[in-house]
């Protein structure tokens, strides 16, 4: 399946763009993502932290993935 | 928690924040104190000096996990109102990102509620932050 | 302490305190994040209904005790300015008699400063409310 | 000697005037002011606290006073 993220801060800066479409075998869950992010970018290893938003709320490793959600890469915030 | 709504004003917004507005949505005849944290762009970081900072923000999410902090506040802390307005886009040295107003009918709840509503937002809401300096730029604490 | 002069901001006023002129005397760039703490005069006080406060102040005294207490903020807690501002007279609910403004690098020694300098402020600054009620008025904190 | 002696806050109310004039021995310090008003006034005895300023810093019971002094009755203080 191909799963719409959006990301925001460095990940922008890694991906190379807002809006990425990314390939992802039918089922995967947040977990999955994100080692598919760190296989493919190995800049991802220096982060700090990765968080996955999954329509608009934090999502935990075991959520899974579909087509509709709005998934959306969340590195270290830095807000105040 | 609708009841909390009338008490709670969120604000994320690419203009210049009010103090006054602040302290004038917090006010309330049963208010004994208010406290305010307003931060402001520090002209250095680790003795680097800092030209501007560029913050920007995942808009619906930053909005419902800021909303979700004051929520817990008024809970945990029992405090009366609080209105939380953060600013993204370019800020220059001196300018304010972010203001954190909170009224109670005694102090030490108002204080312990500010403290504890910018610690949190810090640590949650996804909102970024990248230090321009004269030779480069660097996404706040985004690496070790 | 001198040098501590132009760190410090003392009022002692009849007339309205302003929220905005604190703010701006306590801003620097180095400066981090700025807390303030804003007294409201309430509306009751256990359960009694006030109506208004009326304040006095041996005036000379206050201020030098503002002055210490806010020296001492600066030393114990490394903070960068201080404004200290105190109205006297006849206030009525929800008007302002005291605001304090402290601004840091870091936030953490702001909010603790603020707590400190309104603790002390209200245990050895000379300055007296009587609370006016519909059917009478009493010194605050005169007898146990 | 006489010492001129201001009142505030409720022991304005006691005195019943703000500005007093106390005869006091030659020598006398800020105990023994206390102590006569006391004395005087049973009303003191109500006070959650009495001190005294001398000259506008508070004065220990030991300080001596003179004519010259500014002599401040302090009642518990409620600012902010």
């Amino acid at each position: 399946m191909k799963v719409k993220v959006l990301c925001f801060g460095i990940t922008r800066d890694i991906l190379g763009a807002f809006e990425n479409t990314i390939e992802l075998p039918e089922g995967a869950n947040v977990l999955d993502l994100k080692n598919q992010l760190m296989q493919t970018y190995s800049d991802f290893h220096k982060l700090s932290s990765l968080q996955i938003a999954v329509n608009e709320e934090y999502g935990d490793d075991k959520q899974i993935l579909t087509e509709k959600d709005e998934v959306v890469l969340i590195p270290p915030v830095s807000g105040g | 928690m609708i009841m909390s709504e009338n008490h709670i004003n969120i604000l994320l917004t690419e203009e210049v924040l009010s103090l006054p507005n602040c302290q004038a949505f917090v006010e309330e005849p049963m208010v004994g104190g208010i406290v305010h944290f307003v931060g402001t762009v520090r002209n250095q970081t680790k003795g680097k000096t800092v030209e501007r900072l560029d913050f920007e923000a995942y808009k619906p999410m930053a909005i419902s996990e800021m909303t979700k902090i004051a929520q817990q506040a008024l809970e945990k802390f029992g405090v009366t109102k609080i209105a939380m307005h953060h600013r993204i886009g370019v800020l220059e040295i001196g300018e304010i990102p972010v203001i954190i107003a909170i009224s109670s009918p005694h102090r030490m709840a108002a204080f312990e509620a500010c403290q504890y509503c910018i610690d949190t937002l810090k640590e949650t809401v996804p909102i970024w932050k990248k230090e321009i300096f004269e030779d480069g730029e660097v996404w706040v604490s985004a690496t070790p």
